[in-house]
C-alpha cells in the first residue's frame, strides 16, 4: 500500500471526512475541534507540497477515482496549475484558520463554532477539488459546495448585514452555477464527454459543426465563473459579502475563493476551448476590457470607503482584475504574472483582512478614522498591514512587485503598453487608499485617550507574522514559486 | 429561412427551446421579483430548466430506461445525464433549503421578505 | 395541527412509506432509485409524522440532535468506504479493485461497496431532510418568541 | 584582497542596515549609546567609502552580483568613479549631520525613530549610488524615498502630515514612472544592468521615448524638476533641520544621479545626441531655475526659501546634464558637490538659529548675526557661494557650467545662469544684511546688550567644516571634488565603461 500515490484523492477527502466528523466532535469533544481542523488542513498542505515536488520532478499525472479510467470515471488531473493552486489554497487556508481559532471565539456564538470548522473544511476541500478535477461535472459539484460553504461562513455570524450579504451572494452564486451547468450541458451535447481532456480533443471537430453553440457555452462559462470570481460588472455581491463576514471568512473569501474560480476559468479557457474559437469572437479582448475596468473602478471605489474591510473588499475587485488581465493578454509573461498574482494576492489580501480583523479584535474600530495611532498600541498587525499595503502598491522586495513586473512585461511583450499603464495607474490608486491608513496608524496624534486595546493571542499574531514573512520572502526570492508558475503557463499556452 | 423552416427547426429542437424559455422565465422571476421567496422559486425554475435541458440531451428517441435485464436487448437512453442531474437536484435542494433558512433569518431581522423594503430599512437604519 | 383525519391517515400510511423508503435504499444498487430517493422518502415520512402530530412528538421519535448525528455519520460512511478502498490498496472509492466481493449481479448482497455507500447516502439524505425541517421550524418558533 | 574589494560595496550598504537594527535595540536601553552608534556607523561608512579610493582612481570598476531575483534581474553593485564621488560626498555629509543631530535632536521627541531612520536612509542612499543595475537602483530609490517620509513627518504636525502626504503621493508616482521606464528598458534591452558594454536601448522608438519620459518623471520628481517640484518646498522645511539638510543636500541628487545613469548607460550619448531628447531636460531645467529662484524671493519662511533655492539649484544640475559635453558635465557634477556643501551649511545654520531662537521667519532674523555671529558667518559664506561670487565653489561650478554651455554654442544658458545668480543675490543678501546690520525685532530689546548665544559646539563644528569646504573647494585650483568631477565627466563621455 502506497499512500503517496493516493494523495490527489486524499487531499480532498481528508478535509471532507473531518468536515463531517466535526459536528460530532463539537458535540462531545469540543476541545478537539481546532487541532483536528488544523491537522486535516496541515495534511492537505503537506500533500500539496509533496505533489508539487512530485510534479516538478516527474511531470503531471492523473488519478482515477474508483479506478475508473476516463472517459467513464472522474479524473483528477495533477498538473502544474493544479498543484500550484492547491498549495496556495491549503497553505494560506491553514494560516487563516489558525488565526481564526482565536478570532472566532470573539466573533461568533460559541455553539456555532463547531459548524464553522465544518464549513471551513468543506470550503477547503471543495476549493482543492475545483482546482484539481479534470471533469466538468465534478467541477460543478465542487463549485456548488464551495458556493454554499462560502455563503455559510458569512451567514454564520447572524448579524443582519451578514444574512443579507449571504443571501445576495447565494442568489448570484446560484445564477453563476446555473450558467456553468448550462454550459457544461452544451459542451456535453456537442462532444459527448465530461472529461476536459476528451472534451478538448472533440471540440475542434464540434466547432466546425456548431460554432454558435460553443460560443454560447463559452459566454455562459465566462459569466458563470465571472460572477463567482467577481469580475468587474458582476462583482456587486462582493463588497457586502466580504466586508460583513467574520474576519477569517473575509480573508479566505477574498484571498482564496475568488481565485479558485479564476483558476477554473484559466483551465477551461486555455486547455479545453480550441484556440481558434477565440478568433470567432473577441473573447480575450472582452476579458481585458472587463479586467481593466475592474482594476480602475475597483480601486476608485476603494478610495471612497470609510470602513476598512469594505475598502479591502473593493480592493479585491481590482486585484482579481490583475489576474484576469494576465489571462487575457495571452503572453507567457502575462500569464505567469496572472497566475503568480493568484498566489501573491492570496497572501497579501488574507494578511490585510487578518490585520484588519486584529484591529477590530483589539479596538473594536472598523472605521478608518478610528484607527489613528494604532501602530503604537498594536505594532505587529500594523506592520503586517503596512507590508501588505506596500505589496499592494507594488513596492519592490514585496511579492506584489514581482507579479506586477510580470504583468507589465507581458503587456509590453504583446505590444500593448496601454495595459502596463493601467497597472501603474492602479498601483498609484492603491497607494492613495492604502498608505494614508499606514500613515495614520503611525504618525497621527490623537487628542482623546485611547483605551488600551485587547492583547492579541499568539495564535493570531503568528499567522500574521508568517504571512508578512511570506510576502517579503516571495518578493526577494520569487524563484521559489516561479518554477512551477512558469511550467503552468507553458503547459497552458502549449509551449 | 421561411417560417415553416423555423417552425420545423424549433420542433426538432423543442426540448432545448422550451428549456431555454423556462430558463428565461426563471431568470426573470429571480431578478425582477422583490419577494425573496419568489426569487428562490425563480432560482428553482431556472435550475429545473437546466436539468430538463441536460436530461433531454441524454434522451434517445424510443429508448427505455437503462436497466439491464438478462436476455433482453433494447435501445436505452443515455443514463449519464440523468445520473448527473440527480446530483444537480440534490445540490438545488440544498441551496433552496439554505436560501429559505436565510430568508427566515432575514424575516426575523427585518420583519419583511420584500427586498426593496429591506433595502429601505437598511438605508434608513443606523448603517 | 390537530386534525383527526390527517393523523389517522398518516398513522396508517407511515409504516408503508418508511418500508418503501427502506426498500428503495437497500435495493439502490439493483433498481432505479437508491440512497437519495429512498432517503428522501424516509425523511419525508418523518416530516409527515412531525407535521401531522406535532413537533414535540416528532422530536420524541427522532430528535434534532440525533438526526444531525446521523447526518454526519451518513457522510462519514461514504467517505470512510472510499478511504477503506485506499487502505485495501486501490484507488479512492474503488470497488472491485479494492477486493470487495461483488457477488452475483441481481442479488441483494452484491456489488461490493456500492450497497454500503448507498446505505450511507440514504441515512445522510433522510437525516438531512429531517434536520433541515427542524432547523426551519425551530427557527420560526424562535422568531415568534421574539415578536 | 580582490574579493574583499569587490565585497566592499555590499559592506557599505549592508553595514548601516544592520546597524539600524542594532541601534533600534540599543536605543531601548541607552540614548547615549544610540547617538554614539549612529555617529560611529556614519563614520565607518564614510571610511569604508574612502577605502575604495585607490581602486577607483586607478580606473577599476568594482562589480558584485549579490543574488538574482528573476532571470536577468539581480541585486548587484557596481562602483565606478561617479558612484564613488557621490557616495563619498553623501557619506561625508551624513557623518557631519549625524554629529550635528546629537545636540539638535535632544530637544525633539521621537529620537528613537529618528536615528534608525537616519542610518537606514544612509544605507539606501549608498545603495542608490552603488547600484549595479537599474533594478537595484530602483529598489534603493524607493526604500530611501519611502523611509525619508518618516523624516519629513517627524514633527507630526498637521502641516507636516499634509506635506508628507503630498510627498508620499509624488514618491509613488515617481516610483511607478521609474517602474515603467525600467520595464520598458528590460523589454527592449533584455537586461537592466549598468555594466552592459553597449547602451541598453539603441533604436529610437515610441516605447523608448515613453521610457525616457518615465525616467525623467521618476528621477525628475526626486530632483525637484518643474513641474514635479511641488512636494519639495512643503516637505523640506517641515522636516527637522538636519534632515532638511540631507533631503536638500543629498537626496535630491539621487534624482540627478539616476538621470545621468539613464542617459549614459541606458541610451548612450550618441543616441541622445541623435534624437535630441535632452532638449526636454533643458527646457524644464531653464524653467526650474527661473521658477525656483523667483519664487524663493517671495518666501517668508527661511527654510522654505532655502527649499525653493534648492529647486533653482537643481535646475543648474539638470541643465548641465542636458548639455552633454565634457565641461558642462564636469560643472554639473561639481555643482552636485558644491550644492551639497552649500545647502547643507545653510540648512544646518538655519537649524541652529531655530534651535536657539525659535525664529523661522526671515523678518524676525534682524540682528541675529550679532547674537550668533559664528553661525551667521557660516551662513554668509554659503549664501555668497550660492550667489556665485568668486572664489567660492558655487562660482567655480557655475563657471564650468557656463564654459560648457559656450562650448555647446548656447550662450542663452549662460544668460539664464546669470539671471538666476542675480535672483539668488536678491533673496540671500537681504537675509545677511538684516542679520548683521539690521535692527532686532521686537520691542524693548533694542538697547539691551546682545548676548552671544551660539549653538553647542557639536553643531557648530559640522557647520564650520561645511562652510570652510565651500570656500576651500572654490579657492584651490585642484581639489578632490573638482578632480573627481573631471575624471567622472571624462569617464561618462567615454561611454561609462
Amino acid at each position: 500500500m502506497n499512500f503517496s500515490q493516493h494523495l490527489p484523492a486524499l487531499i480532498v477527502v481528508v478535509p471532507l471526512f473531518f468536515a463531517f466528523l466535526m459536528p460530532l466532535l463539537a458535540r462531545w469533544r469540543k476541545q478537539w475541534c481546532v487541532p483536528v481542523t488544523l491537522g486535516a488542513i496541515i495534511f492537505s498542505f503537506l500533500a500539496a507540497l509533496k505533489m508539487v515536488f512530485q510534479v516538478m520532478s516527474t511531470g503531471p499525472f492523473s488519478y482515477y477515482m474508483g479506478d475508473w479510467p476516463p472517459p467513464w470515471g472522474i479524473e483528477l488531473s495533477i498538473d502544474y496549475l493544479a498543484v500550484f493552486a492547491a498549495l496556495t489554497v491549503t497553505g494560506v487556508g491553514l494560516l487563516i484558520i489558525w488565526y481564526g481559532s482565536k478570532d472566532l471565539l470573539h466573533e461568533l456564538k460559541s455553539e456555532v463554532i463547531g459548524w464553522y470548522y465544518t464549513l471551513y473544511l468543506l470550503l477547503i476541500a471543495s476549493m482543492v477539488g475545483i482546482v484539481i478535477t479534470n471533469d466538468i461535472f465534478n467541477m460543478f459539484v465542487f463549485l456548488e459546495i464551495c458556493a454554499i460553504a462560502s455563503c455559510g461562513i458569512i451567514s454564520i455570524k447572524e448579524s443582519r448585514d451578514c444574512i443579507e450579504a449571504a443571501f445576495k451572494y447565494l442568489v448570484l452564486s446560484v445564477l453563476g452555477s446555473g450558467a456553468f451547468l448550462l454550459a457544461a450541458a452544451m459542451l456535453y451535447m456537442v462532444t459527448g464527454h465530461l472529461n476536459f481532456t476528451f472534451m478538448a480533443e472533440a471540440l475542434p471537430e464540434a466547432m466546425a459543426l456548431y460554432p454558435n453553440n460553443l460560443l454560447v457555452a463559452l459566454g455562459l462559462l465566462i459569466v458563470g465563473l465571472g460572477v463567482k470570481a467577481a469580475l468587474f460588472p458582476l462583482h456587486v455581491w462582493l463588497p457586502d459579502a466580504h466586508s460583513s463576514a467574520p474576519s477569517p471568512s473575509s480573508a479566505v473569501l477574498s484571498g482564496l475563493v475568488i481565485k479558485v474560480y479564476a483558476v477554473a476559468m484559466i483551465r477551461l479557457l486555455y486547455l479545453v476551448f480550441p484556440r481558434e474559437l477565440l478568433g470567432l469572437a473577441p473573447v480575450m479582448d472582452m476579458i481585458l476590457g472587463m479586467s481593466t475596468l475592474a482594476i480602475i473602478i475597483g480601486s476608485m471605489f476603494a478610495i471612497v470607503q470609510d470602513d476598512i474591510k469594505k475598502m479591502l473588499a473593493y480592493s479585491s475587485i481590482a486585484q482579481i482584475g490583475y489576474v484576469f488581465l494576465g489571462v487575457g493578454l495571452m503572453s507567457e509573461s502575462a500569464l505567469v504574472g496572472g497566475i503568480l498574482h493568484i498566489f501573491n494576492h492570496a497572501m497579501m489580501k488574507s494578511m490585510l483582512f487578518l490585520a484588519a480583523g486584529a484591529f477590530i479584535y483589539g479596538t473594536g474600530a472598523r472605521k478608518l478614522s478610528e484607527l489613528k495611532g494604532v501602530g503604537h498600541t498594536m505594532p505587529i498587525p500594523t506592520i503586517a498591514f503596512c507590508i501588505g499595503a506596500f505589496a499592494m502598491v507594488g513596492i519592490p522586495i514585496t511579492s506584489g512587485f514581482i507579479s506586477k513586473w510580470y504583468l507589465a512585461l507581458g503587456a509590453l511583450d504583446v505590444g500593448r503598453p496601454f495595459f502596463t499603464a493601467v497597472i501603474l495607474i492602479s498601483s498609484l490608486l492603491n497607494g492613495i487608499y492604502y498608505l494614508p491608513i499606514v500613515v495614520n496608524a503611525f504618525f497621527s496624534k490623537t487628542e482623546e485617550v485611547v483605551p488600551e486595546p485587547e492583547k492579541l493571542p499568539k495564535q493570531m499574531l503568528v499567522p500574521l507574522a508568517l504571512l508578512s514573512f511570506g510576502v517579503i520572502l516571495f518578493g526577494v526570492y520569487p524563484s521559489l514559486i516561479l518554477g512551477i508558475v512558469y511550467r503552468a503557463a507553458q503547459l497552458l499556452l502549449g509551449l | 429561412m421561411t417560417i415553416t423552416e423555423i417552425v420545423l427547426r424549433l420542433h426538432a429542437n423543442s426540448y432545448y427551446f422550451f428549456a431555454i424559455i423556462l430558463f428565461i422565465i426563471g431568470f426573470h422571476t429571480m431578478l425582477t421579483h422583490n419577494n425573496l421567496i419568489k426569487k428562490v422559486i425563480g432560482m428553482n425554475i431556472m435550475d429545473m430548466a437546466i436539468f430538463l435541458f441536460f436530461v433531454a440531451i441524454g434522451y434517445v428517441r424510443g429508448g427505455r430506461s437503462p436497466i439491464l435485464e438478462p436476455g433482453v436487448n433494447h435501445t436505452f437512453i443515455n443514463p449519464l445525464p440523468s445520473a448527473l442531474i440527480l446530483t444537480g437536484i440534490v445540490v438545488a435542494v440544498s441551496v433552496t433549503a439554505y436560501a429559505l433558512s436565510l430568508i427566515v433569518k432575514l424575516y426575523k431581522h427585518y420583519g419583511t421578505i420584500d427586498a426593496e423594503e429591506i433595502m429601505r430599512i437598511r438605508g434608513g437604519g443606523s448603517l | 395541527m390537530e386534525d383527526v383525519i390527517v393523523r389517522y391517515v398518516s398513522r396508517f400510511i407511515l409504516p408503508f412509506v418508511q418500508l418503501y423508503g427502506l426498500y428503495v435504499v437497500l435495493h439502490g444498487h439493483l433498481s432505479p432509485g437508491g440512497g437519495f430517493s429512498g432517503g428522501a422518502v424516509i425523511g419525508a415520512s418523518m416530516i409527515l409524522y412531525a407535521l401531522s402530530f406535532n413537533l414535540a412528538a416528532g422530536s420524541k421519535k427522532l430528535s434534532h440532535d440525533v438526526s444531525s448525528i446521523l447526518e454526519s455519520s451518513g457522510a462519514l460512511i461514504f467517505a470512510g468506504m472510499g478511504l477503506i478502498s485506499i487502505l485495501l490498496g486501490a484507488n479512492f472509492l474503488a470497488n472491485r479493485a479494492a477486493g470487495f466481493p461483488l457477488g452475483t449481479p441481481g442479488n441483494l448482497f452484491s456489488s461490493g461497496s456500492i450497497a454500503i455507500i448507498t446505505f450511507g447516502v440514504g441515512i445522510k439524505v433522510a437525516s438531512t431532510m429531517i434536520t433541515l425541517f427542524y432547523s426551519l421550524i425551530e427557527e420560526e418558533d424562535h422568531s415568534h418568541d421574539h415578536h | 584582497m580582490q574579493l574583499l574589494g569587490s565585497f566592499l560595496p555590499v559592506w557599505i550598504v549592508m553595514f548601516p542596515m544592520v546597524m539600524t537594527v542594532v541601534i533600534y535595540y540599543v536605543e531601548q536601553r541607552s540614548e547615549k549609546m544610540r547617538n554614539a552608534l549612529a555617529v560611529a556607523t556614519s563614520v565607518v561608512t564614510f571610511l569604508s567609502v574612502l577605502a575604495l579610493y585607490p581602486g577607483v582612481m586607478a580606473g577599476n570598476i568594482i562589480e558584485f552580483e549579490l543574488f538574482q531575483i528573476l532571470p536577468n534581474l539581480a541585486v548587484s553593485f557596481r562602483v565606478d568613479i561617479l558612484s564613488f564621488s557621490l557616495a563619498l560626498l553623501s557619506s561625508f555629509i551624513w557623518m557631519l549631520v549625524a554629529i550635528y543631530s546629537i545636540d539638535y535632536m535632544c530637544k525633539e521627541h521621537g529620537c528613537n525613530r529618528y536615528y534608525p531612520v537616519l542610518i537606514i536612509t544612509l544605507a539606501s542612499c549608498m545603495g542608490i549610488f552603488m547600484a549595479g543595475d537599474l533594478f537595484t537602483l530602483f529598489v534603493f530609490f524607493e526604500l530611501m524615498s519611502l523611509i525619508s517620509y518618516v523624516l519629513v513627518v517627524h514633527e507630526e504636525t498637521i502641516e507636516a502630515l499634509r506635506a508628507g502626504y503630498k510627498y508620499l503621493i509624488m514618491t509613488i508616482i515617481g516610483g511607478l514612472a521609474l517602474f515603467f521606464g525600467i520595464i520598458i528598458t528590460f523589454e527592449l534591452g533584455g537586461s537592466v544592468s549598468l555594466s552592459n558594454p553597449v547602451p541598453l536601448i539603441s533604436e529610437p522608438s515610441n516605447l523608448a521615448f515613453f521610457a525616457f519620459i518615465s525616467f525623467l518623471i521618476g528621477f525628475g520628481m526626486k530632483a525637484g524638476m518643474f513641474p514635479l517640484h511641488v512636494w519639495l518646498p512643503d516637505a523640506h522645511p517641515v522636516a527637522p533641520s538636519p534632515a532638511s539638510a540631507l533631503l536638500s543636500g543629498i537626496m535630491l541628487k539621487t534624482g540627478a544621479y539616476g538621470l545621468l545613469r539613464v542617459i549614459f548607460h541606458v541610451y548612450g550619448i550618441e543616441f541622445m545626441q541623435a534624437t535630441g531628447w535632452t532638449i526636454i531636460i533643458a527646457v524644464v531645467a531653464v524653467i526650474t531655475i527661473l521658477l525656483g529662484s523667483a519664487v524663493a524671493i517671495t518666501q517668508e519662511n527661511l527654510k522654505r526659501r532655502l527649499a525653493y533655492s534648492s529647486v533653482g539649484q537643481m535646475g543648474y544640475i539638470l541643465l548641465g546634464i542636458s548639455i552633454l559635453n565634457e565641461r558642462a558635465l564636469m560643472g554639473n557634477i561639481f555643482h552636485i558637490f558644491s550644492h551639497a556643501f552649500m545647502k547643507s551649511t545653510l540648512f544646518l545654520a538655519a537649524g541652529a538659529i531655530i534651535l536657539k531662537t525659535g525664529k523661522k521667519n526671515i523678518r524676525d532674523l534682524g540682528g541675529i548675526g550679532r547674537q550668533m555671529p559664528f553661525t551667521m558667518f557660516a551662513f554668509t559664506l554659503a549664501a555668497l557661494s550660492m550667489i556665485g561670487i568668486p572664489p567660492f565653489n558655487g562660482f567655480l561650478s557655475k563657471w564650468t557650467l557656463s564654459l560648457g554651455a559656450m562650448d555647446a554654442g548656447v550662450p542663452f544658458y549662460v544668460l539664464i545662469l546669470l539671471i538666476s545668480s542675480l535672483l539668488n543675490g536678491l533673496y540671500y543678501l537681504p537675509i545677511i544684511i538684516a542679520a548683521f546690520f539690521g535692527e532686532e525685532q521686537g520691542e524693548g530689546h533694542k538697547h539691551e546688550l546682545i548676548k552671544i548665544n551660539e549653538a553647542p559646539y557639536k553643531m557648530l563644528i559640522p557647520i564650520a567644516i561645511l562652510a570652510v569646504s565651500c570656500l576651500l573647494f572654490g579657492l584651490l585650483p585642484s581639489n578632490l571634488p573638482f578632480d573627481l568631477s573631471r575624471v567622472a565627466a571624462e569617464y561618462l563621455l567615454r561611454g561609462g565603461f
